[in-house]
């Protein structure tokens, strides 16, 4: 047991930290309002925040560190996963802008591993260079937690497969190119069967993307439309009718890790420096019995957190298997994400109800936009519930129940 | 014993429920979060037709006279649909403030005006650097010719905009509190909007040199901390009602889209893990219920209630924000929407969790009154 | 809304509380060590307190109030709920001894309703009497929460029926005269049919009867072991076969508001009286924020459930079926009783590891008792996971699921 | 970073697992909790064969000279057996204080005895009236020749009426704490058998005018405080240890019962509530492991510690009671008995959760930590 970097993992660490320290504005952690866990790019702040994010990223791209998860080609050398992890603790602590993870996390490995030789060299250039974005399209209306009830179809004709149908809670699908599709190839097939993943250029006719406002007033999800889509068989990615087969055998577990550690950490070090520092009708707040009570369970669990992404980082590096890690990890974040923020709250007090930036206000309103952001933690990627079977079923052995007439397996 | 509204009652209750539903929709608040106008004056005029504004008010001053239960019923129904109007302030803090005080010729003038629905109050408290509370109150009454000057700021002081009044309080010279009737149009007065999480259009007020005539003083001294004391406890309670409107709305919804809901060719509803979620839902709303009934009843007999309005507010605010967050977690992404109502709830229960004391402050009083 | 008692209640209220101030010594309640919620006869404490008990139950006896809840003939008059739940209350306050409340609770009441006047007359006066205790033959090894899986069998053999089996939790068995079996008389029907009722002399031969001693300390648990055990046919209880029918017909809410409240407030101001007074480091406890802030908490879940116990009673007064309501307070009662003694636990801190009354212990051990003995509570009559089930099905109409082959209800 | 035991600490693992579950199995506790005897000393020999009561006493003194993670690993094997045996106190303790402490003539005479099994150890803080901690201790020790005569009394001190000494914590003439390696056979040492949910053999322990020589004296003053002050922090970390050992027991026997255990033709581990009950155990032993190991890791190093090890105490001391209260809930009836299991558990968690400063202690201490 050795709960310390490595030589190298330090340097590396030191080496990222300084980039970082060099290369964002000094104040740029302060400047946005990025609730731990949640990465989506509103948190930049202001629109000037913006093109200092499009600069930052470029550089990433010249390091070679957008791509950091990818093959030695793309990333400069083989990185290991605690490298990896240790990336992603120091840009999120920092807050650093981290644009597209859904094309640099899943798309670009999955093209990586089962895209044709010239599908890999139309997109994977476009994606590590960040000029191109990728969208999720997975969700359905009546497919959420059960992704295999997808109903939208892509019939081959001829050359082309036509889309058909709907997809929803498509994160950045309008401020994207590119969407990563699953749909119904062979709609005879059984639920598990008969599903295809392709490329989809949102420029194709017959899309219609309608933005959905979040309730932190965000339209960061998106409903999208297809109506007779017509996709060319070239973009068929993998193989036809095995799309679900592709998806539970990229191992997903490897993104699990980048929980976006370092924002737990950094968000828990501004609420403690604002009870330390604030005065409450004349009192510290830190001084009250209920406000210690409450950071120090929430500081004890960014101890925890932090020892389970370690944990899964150095599980994978020897070729272990973290399922139930990973679920538990998401669990652990993710309401760590949502007490942290009621905690918050309690702190704030009549101040946590503010959600603009002002004189009176608290921590840039960051609490009172994590209040509600939080809400999706425990929802998106596998509810808490799910992660929960997971937990219990593939990590413990408990029997699923498949009801009298089933089976149990 | 009996622990359920009488049949009065339960017509009151239908009645405002009915009215809600149809004339103040949840997206009512949708429309009306971001506008100009503090809020819709068509819809407060139909309240005041049907005499919300004096349920509780007495009958010498042109109100209803109805007892504290006939109040938070109203305002259980309000909080169900989020209503976006100063009903609150101007009824359960306004009227109420004003009908515990002793200065006759304020009440002859105002309550009238209240039930009528000419006037509306608003209530400034909160300082800079202040939580809840009258411990630490800096804004000052300067005695002046026949009346006082008031110098301070206050925070949180919702539909202030709109309001015809600001109800006051202040740190008198001899230190204790003051509360004013304050004519929101004195020279001096001048507003910041606040955005915040409830919509509730609140504002910063600063007060400069605002001259207020001795006749607007509703109390002072011991009389002004009784008052202050009552008015917190009847407050408080009432925000209790408010959050049980939008627990059992929550709690309704998600029970429904449980039902509803299909996922791996089962109603979600059938899964044990959401079962036993609107259990615990069931669970909460009963107790907050049963705990706000029991001060809410008090309170309406006139008897000592101190310790049961904190626990209430104690224990409702915990569970509200509890079982709202449970029913996002049912309904999942689509409650993420800005569309969809439980959000607005969400927002709602917060806003009233912190209002006339939070969780702390409460669990603090009512310790003191275990004699701990 | 009258949250108070009426005149009536008030009157018979005051009665119980001057009848229990006479009969029982002043110093009654904290000789007992009864944890809230459970009754065992255990609680008495020391020896000399049985006879005290003893005497005790024959003034309820003569009083009538030892089977307040049964038709006039039997309690002097027809009491309502409200007047059972403020007689419970008053009770339970004082902690006053109330043996066999299976017989006088269960057994008796389904005499009244199923039994022949025959069976009436041979055991319904000696049970309202206390002179003979009545068992619960219910539970066996693979039938706790599934009642309905039951193995034991009472197979007609002439004039008489044929026991053999096994019993299990049999909460009193080897202090009481009369078991109330359940048992299969017909193994070959279903599940839920071919299962019958009966009154069992433990003097029979064949029964043996093991205690198991439970965590506390206590052998109030038993084993029973039927061997080939003949029960006369004139002790079938109700029809044949019909046994879970009779079970399911009784009306089990009636008694489930009687959860002893007024342990929990007795209890509850034991602790608070506690903190008030102790010093602990040289400060009072009481004065401690943690202690403050768990003591409210606890405080105001005890109202709350006196709330759930008047709302039964009036419910069933007024003829409406209070099935939810009784499995929530069944719920929030025990899950009270437990955290009351976590709580008590804490306040208590070093001192809550005595397990024997001394200069050094405080409360008379109460509080650790509670502790172990509050387990039980969550569990027996239905676990808080059945409980909630019945809340969500029974209570809020969700679906039952039997799985993909089966049929949803 | 390495977050798993290396191999030399899994094999002390794995062998002290073995061991104990051949020598001690949880029927030893059962059988000894109420006998005469403190403890069964055919255990204690072949623990001392193993070398277990040297494991982190330094070579010098015939110890293995191990690190802290060797000695939690042991504990924690014994947490899971509930050894009914004085290991903490003659060796966390006891060792540990020695070690620490600069006393070379006491170190060069006790400590080989500990290692070679002749001597146990008791430690003597908790007085009447008092908690966990120092501030308040009642005991004095006045000079008296060549030494100090102790008065006072100390409570819950475990296996006490087989220890040979009574490390006993006292207040000096200057007010200051001083630490006493007091012979327990010295005259005027009284001793009254506590009953104790943890079977521990605790007992009140009265000294009166007992003469102890100035060579006993382990350290005071300023020494002494930091002295304790480690002390305090490797058995709070030490007890984190023996509750995870017995969170772990009870979470691998709930797993394994509801995969056996059938109600309703189905096994009850594939009924949700059932399984989202054995994930919550999961996660946590999951997180007392991760902020406990942390915490150890820190210690073995000599890096300081004192805010890890207050967060794992006081997290811990919660989970614990949580994990095994759901073991029982899996368990239910059967789990009610004494043959059962695993209240032996939930009595050795217990009494972990108050020994060495309890929740409301180390939540304190790492509130300061934090600079709050």
């Amino acid at each position: 047991m050795e709960i310390c970097f490595t030589e190298n993992e330090q340097a590396f660490y030191d080496e990222v930290d300084e980039f970082l320290q060099t290369e964002l504005p000094a104040d740029w952690p302060s400047r946005t309002i990025i609730w731990p866990g949640d990465y989506a790019p509103s948190g930049y702040g202001a629109e000037q925040n913006y093109e200092i994010a499009f600069q930052f990223i470029k550089k990433l791209v010249d390091k070679k560190w957008l791509t950091i998860s990818w093959p030695e080609e793309y990333s400069g050398k083989l990185y290991t996963h605690m490298e990896q992890s240790i990336f992603d603790e120091r840009m999120t602590y920092y807050r650093a802008p981290m644009v597209d993870s859904l094309g640099v996390g899943i798309v670009g490995p999955m093209l990586l591993r089962i895209g044709t030789p010239e599908q890999q060299a139309e997109w994977i250039p476009r994606i590590a260079a960040a000029e191109i974005r990728c969208w999720l399209a997975y969700s359905e209306p009546n497919a959420g937690s059960d992704l295999a009830a997808i109903e939208t179809t892509a019939i081959r004709d001829g050359d082309e497969y036509v889309v058909n149908g709907q997809k929803v809670w498509s994160s950045g699908a309008s401020i994207s190119q590119f969407g990563w599709l699953i749909a119904r190839t062979d709609p005879s097939a059984g639920k598990h069967q008969g599903v295809s993943l392709f490329m989809l250029d949102n420029n194709t006719p017959g899309i219609t993307i309608r933005p959905i406002e979040n309730i932190i007033g965000e339209s960061h999800f998106n409903e999208v439309f297809f109506d007779n889509v017509r996709i060319p068989a070239k973009n068929l990615i993998g193989e036809e009718n095995k799309g679900f087969y592709h998806l539970m055998s990229a191992l997903d577990f490897e993104r699990v890790a980048l929980v976006g550690i370092g924002g737990f950490r950094r968000m828990y070090e501004e609420l403690l420096e604002y009870a330390r520092t604030t005065e409450r009708d004349g009192k510290i707040l830190g001084k009250q019995p209920d406000v210690r009570c409450k950071l120090v369970d929430i500081g004890t669990r960014v101890e925890i957190a932090y020892q389970y992404v370690w944990q899964i980082a150095a599980m994978i590096d020897q070729n272990l298997n973290p399922t139930v890690e990973s679920s538990v990890l998401k669990v652990v974040s993710t309401e760590l994400a949502r007490d942290m923020s009621e905690v918050g709250m309690d702190i704030l007090g009549p101040y946590s109800q503010l959600t603009k930036p002002s004189d009176r206000t608290p921590l840039r309103a960051l609490v009172s936009r994590g209040y509600l952001d939080a809400i999706s933690a425990t929802i998106g990627a596998g509810t808490s519930e799910i992660q929960r079977n997971i937990i219990a079923q593939r990590g413990l052995g408990l029997p699923r129940y498949k009801g009298k007439g089933g089976k149990k397996s | 014993m009996n622990l359920e509204l009488n049949k009065e009652q339960q017509l009151l209750k239908q009645a405002a429920k009915d009215f809600l539903k149809k004339e103040c929709p949840r997206d009512l608040i949708r429309e009306w979060r971001y506008a100009e106008e503090d809020y819709p004056e068509k819809l407060w005029k139909k309240m005041v037709k049907l005499g919300w504004m004096g349920v509780t008010i007495p009958e010498a001053y042109e109100g209803m006279e109805g007892d504290f239960i006939d109040l938070t019923i109203l305002v259980e129904a309000m909080g169900e649909v989020c209503l976006p109007a100063p009903f609150f302030s101007t009824v359960v803090v306004g009227g109420t403030a004003l009908t515990l005080c002793d200065n006759e010729n304020l009440k002859a003038e105002v309550l009238p005006q209240i039930v009528a629905g000419k006037k509306t109050v608003t209530f400034a408290l909160i300082e800079p650097g202040n939580g809840y509370g009258y411990s630490n109150i800096q804004t000052t009454a300067t005695k002046q010719g026949n009346g006082y000057v008031l110098e301070g700021t206050k925070l949180f002081v919702e539909y202030a905009r709109s309001a015809d009044y600001i109800l006051t309080v202040v740190r008198s010279e001899g230190d204790g509190p003051m509360l004013f009737l304050v004519d929101a149009g004195s020279s001096g007065i001048e507003m910041t909007y606040q955005e915040t999480l409830d919509y509730a259009k609140q504002c910063e007020v600063s007060l400069s040199g605002v001259q207020v005539p001795a006749g607007n003083l509703l109390a002072e001294g011991a009389a002004a901390e009784k008052l202050l004391s009552s008015l917190e406890e009847q407050a408080g309670v009432a925000k209790c009602a408010e959050m049980l409107g939008g627990m059992q709305a929550a709690f309704d919804m998600s029970v429904a889209y449980s039902k509803e809901r299909v996922q791996f060719e089962r109603p979600i509803g059938s899964f044990q893990s959401i079962q036993h979620h609107c259990a615990n839902m069931a669970i909460e709303v009963g107790n907050c219920r049963n705990i706000t009934n029991l001060a809410t009843w008090k309170i309406s007999k006139g008897l000592p209630a101190t310790k049961e309005a904190s626990m209430a507010k104690s224990y409702t605010n915990v569970a509200s924000n509890k079982v709202v967050k449970l029913g996002h977690q049912i309904h999942a992404a689509i409650s993420f929407c800005d569309e969809h109502d439980m959000h607005l709830l969400l927002r709602k229960c917060h806003a009233a969790a912190v209002a006339f004391g939070d969780t702390t402050y409460h669990t603090e009083k009512a310790a003191a009154e275990l004699g701990l």
